[in-house]
């Protein structure tokens, strides 16, 4: 069992032939990852690698090789578009690497992909990796090790970070997933804590979540009403100033809401324990599974 | 991005929002002429992206044109919250009868755009949200129907009562809409919509804040952005192609990726250091931007030492390497500088870095630690 | 028992103080149906006829008087607005008799009244009567008396004419609704077919039909597949020429398809008795109710 | 409502559609002018609401200015179908490598606006869907969420296989929608939208209606209707508020509602009659209406006799009664007037008939039998 992508994902790649595409297709081809299909209009006829199949649509890569999850990779102007392409393809796992889609533009993507019972994650997303299965966006696959600890982060390199952490302390993990720092996303902290809950690989889940919004307290909220699995938790942003957008479009302290401090506090009234800094996630884990 | 009110103003206004006449001023002889031009009282507004404009003295009446070019020259140039007043905006000062609020954000939770409306205007609608929420009516807009037609009039009809100005905001809440929609917008505001005694429906300030991912679809919005009113470090990092905010410590960042930047900081402040910046290369691999970001950084007089973070991922480490490397022999950098580096292509990295006699650590904790102790030293 | 409007229709009308409106509010009201509240943005406050409440809004008028069911008599401009309106606020009901919708404008009411589960009738139509019980819409209660056959028309008076026959011939009616002569109407021939054909207190259907479109097509071969009862049925516009709107938006031939022919066709193959002129109603519906 | 070639093609021109140079001419001077402006080779194209010009000589290609007055001055003043050319069209003749055919019709059936292209364009779009149906693709698009871009594409890859060709077609799918729903058109076709052998995509001819309920808030629109291209008659009934169409039988028929019209008409027809007309006065109650239609049928001379067949409703049939005793005080009416009106204030109307020597039926088959056989008589 896996979370989301496994060994039963058949991915297509959209936007296999550009510059982060290629580069990326690569990288999970080689870690393994079945990457059946690519797409780029213009494109179709020709093979990526001299193996993978290029279509000029997502819908006719559907049909010719079952492809069940996509990964995007086009250009912000165009990212909005292939979602809701993928989506009407029939793909039920869409994760969207591209940062810098157009807020609006996820205002309308979201009913789409919800009508449709698709599941979208990201924008803005280093994407998904269940070790040793699948591996589908940017996260560094040398840095994962099969395990059962599961992991959501709304950061790209912070989630590398933590997983190095448990890698080297020989805590594997079930699956890492990036949720992506912008203000609308396909899917939050809560989509994934349930389904950490509910797979029977994952014995323990660690939330990395950030400033601004209120996912998180409604996270925590969710793990003490519904998660029986220990859950360990980090905010980062302590120390940013109000007001300021740091970095993620999300990432921002409203007047006085979405504070690191509010968070946090969610958290340890949640029973998550809360890690002061990354390095703390091994201490705190194992403490929770003894 | 925010803009300022004048700008808003003439995006509502060529939507066929009210607005009152004027317009905006560069110079005391421009709003000299411009109060000419209206005739009667009007009102000088500093334009800066800050609040509480009129406690600060950067909102005032003139009854003159000469009042008016006298009023100007002393708002521009005034400092108000640290912003250099460069423009005023010179309007009609309109009778009011009533103040209301309407604003229109982009709600996360909801996933919608959300109308704000409170009869209470003119003030602050945090606090009557505190205060008194039974005076704001909050309505999500389904993006896929747009605001119908019945929205647009409940939400007037909560702010007033006659017919005439009922249907007159209904209008205004539309094409406030259209203006959220059509320019991806992230929040806009006006506040206050006032009635005039007459029973005209005015916007009489506005505020609108653009979605910075909108900008590279739209050079038209782009163009708004006002530089003058910005740390001129963080125009140059945008330029850059770098994310970096100014803060009030010591300790330099340069960190791959915001959730990792922000964490950076924070353990800064956890080993008892100040961070100077929230400094983010982002994904990419170009030297030229760890050069950009190490001149940014060393312009900043406060800097005591600098912290490199850095998370192989799609990042190459070498490349960092390498930027640091080519920083250095284009410029002399005066404080010590701690390189951590794991991940993509560390080997190679290291060995630069060992090429031009620095070392580069392999652990966050250890090289935060590192670069507080260092600081503490120069102190 | 009653299809769509019965005794517990409680009326809120739409449009109240203008011309038509109100005269039709007197008519249900004198006719017996609850006309529990009237909307006239402006007007909140007043009463109608010394009696009925006038809201602002639809929103206002249901939480006040638990209006269930709403007819709308506004101008075409405001007329999809008006049925966003009732359906945003809870109706299950809509009828709107405006005739002169502008029809893309109605390619968005009918979404939003399928995601809320509403029942939208028309536009452009003469509503339904459920004699002695209610009226909603100007078809003349005078004509009708309660019995056992259900009527279904994409017409007006041409409604009025077969229920007239049928009266005078004391043959009662359960139901009469008029779906309206639109290219895109709320309710169809099926849904009407269905309802009756559920409807313990309805023995036999009329079914009105006229050129333009493939409805009656359908909904013969719904009846064939589906309606036990007997059906008589009527196409309208025989003589009409192709390529000419018959008055009805939606009564055109369109190259060869749409005739009456063809739906006549369709009708016999599906069992159903057709009437070749109004006046065979009452032989036709006599002998198949023996 | 349906609007010329030259009509349709400017909205498509003003949404950014790549069309053709050119223009439209009243009289042979204009179109001289504009193939000079023009340049070589230009086609010069009857603008009528017909199918079939080219066969008919409407459309026809001249080498010079000269030549382009010569044939406008034989392609004006023709009647094709049996209307008369007032205008023509005067476009560069293009080079033309494909044709391909798009429209976008409102489908009744799925409710939506619904897209049908096909690469064998230029021709009989019916005659491709029954002959060849794998040759046309067909996509409804959900007006929630407008036509997407993937859409677009697989539209426009479903005509063309060079990319670049592909995306300017995805491009002009986009503006055709946009045009289609902004104008509330009922059907907005291009056909044929060809390639140049330069590889430019170009939209040749176009044809667009306008659904009739659109007009009354589109001023604009409603102006661009050609009221010398439809009968006298018929454009005298809409000024009145009347529905008419002109048929070839000799009974004139005075109805209210669309159904009981096309009823009464079949009933004519089934009682060995011709109707002559449908005409439905409504559902309001106007006297003047009645006078009107009356005037309008009588004008006609193959009319043998007239039959009303009135249900009153909303209709008042002494209103009715009233408009007949008006109209015949007015102007005389030779032909008899067969009148069946029964339902709201039938009594009043009867006495109001029988007032100026008339007699009222209360039976639809009885009223048409009897102006069946009045007809029949004066045969």
């Amino acid at each position: 069992m896996s979370v989301f992508i496994g060994k039963d994902t058949r991915l297509v790649v959209q936007g296999i032939t550009g510059r982060d595409g290629s580069f990326h297709a690569k990288q999970m081809m080689e870690y393994g990852t079945k990457v059946v299909a690519g797409v780029t209009p213009g494109k179709g006829g020709q093979r990526f690698e001299g193996t993978v199949p290029v279509f000029d649509t997502v819908a006719q890569s559907v049909a010719a090789t079952g492809a069940n999850t996509a990964v995007i990779y086009v250009p912000p102007v165009g990212a909005a578009g292939a979602i809701f392409e993928a989506v009407d393809a029939g793909i039920a796992t869409v994760i969207c690497i591209t940062e810098g889609v157009p807020v609006i533009e996820m205002t309308r993507v979201m009913p789409f992909v919800r009508e449709r019972g698709a599941r979208l994650i990201g924008p803005n997303c280093p994407g998904a990796i269940t070790p040793g299965q699948a591996k589908v966006g940017i996260i560094p696959g040398s840095i994962c090790t099969p395990g059962r600890v599961g992991l959501v982060s709304r950061s790209g390199t912070l989630t590398y970070e933590v997983v190095n952490q448990l890698t080297r302390a020989k805590i594997g993990q079930s699956t890492c997933v990036g949720i992506g720092g912008d203000p609308i996303i396909g899917t939050n902290f809560i989509d994934c804590l349930r389904a950490f809950q509910d797979d029977p690989d994952t014995d323990a889940i660690v939330m990395m979540g950030e400033i601004g919004g209120t996912d998180e307290q409604k996270a925590a909220e969710f793990v003490r009403d519904h998660v029986t699995k220990p859950v360990v938790g980090f905010i980062a942003g302590q120390t940013a100033p109000p007001g300021r957008r740091m970095g993620h479009a999300g990432a921002i302290i409203s007047g006085s809401s979405g504070t690191a401090a509010e968070k946090m506090a969610a958290f340890e009234a949640a029973g998550i324990s809360v890690m002061k800094r990354p390095a703390d996630v091994v201490p705190l884990l194992s403490a929770r599974l003894k | 991005m925010n803009l300022h009110e004048y700008q808003a103003r003439a995006l509502l206004k060529a939507a066929g929002v009210p607005v009152p006449d004027g317009d905006v001023a560069s110079t005391p002889g421009e709003a000299e002429a411009l109060s000419r031009r209206i005739g009667g009282t009007v009102v000088v507004k500093a334009q800066v992206h800050a609040g509480g404009r009129g406690k600060a003295g950067g909102v005032k009446l003139a009854k003159t044109p000469a009042e008016t070019a006298d009023i100007a020259s002393h708002i521009l140039g005034m400092q108000i919250k640290g912003l250099t007043v460069h423009k005023v905006l010179v309007v009609p000062a309109a009778d009011i009868a009533t103040e209301a609020y309407v604003g229109l954000i982009l709600d996360r939770d909801s996933q919608r755009p959300v109308f704000m409306v409170s009869p209470a205007g003119g003030i602050d609608i945090e606090e009557v949200a505190a205060k008194t929420p039974d005076k704001i009516l909050r309505l999500p807009v389904d993006p896929r129907f747009g605001l119908l037609p019945h929205q647009a009039m409940a939400l007037a009809f909560f702010l007033y009562t006659d017919i005439k100005q009922v249907r007159a905001a209904a209008d205004i809440m539309q094409r406030l809409y259209k203006v959220f929609v059509e320019n991806g917008a992230s929040l806009a505001e006006i506040n206050p919509l006032v009635t005039t005694p007459a029973g005209q429906v005015l916007a009489l300030d506005a505020k609108i804040s653009i979605d910075d991912n909108e900008l590279d679809r739209r050079p038209d919005l782009a163009e708004l952005r006002d530089e003058t009113a910005e740390d001129p470090a963080e125009v140059a990092a945008r330029r850059a192609g770098l994310t970096f905010i100014k803060l009030d410590g010591n300790v330099g960042c340069v960190v791959n990726g915001a959730g990792l930047a922000m964490a950076t900081m924070d353990l800064v402040k956890y080993y008892g250091g100040e961070p100077a910046n929230f400094l983010d290369i982002g994904g990419s691999s170009n030297p030229d931007k760890v050069v950009n970001a190490l001149k940014i950084i060393t312009a900043d007089p406060s800097v005591r030492a600098i912290l490199f973070n850095i998370f192989g991922g799609i990042t190459r480490t070498d490349d960092v390497a390498n930027g640091i490397k080519t920083a250095l022999a284009q410029f002399p950098v005066k404080v010590p500088i701690v390189v951590r580096l794991t991940g993509t292509n560390e080997k190679e990295a290291v060995k630069i870095l060992q090429g031009i006699g620095m070392t580069a650590l392999s652990d966050m904790d250890e090289a935060v630690s590192k670069v507080v102790a260092l600081v503490g030293e120069a102190a």
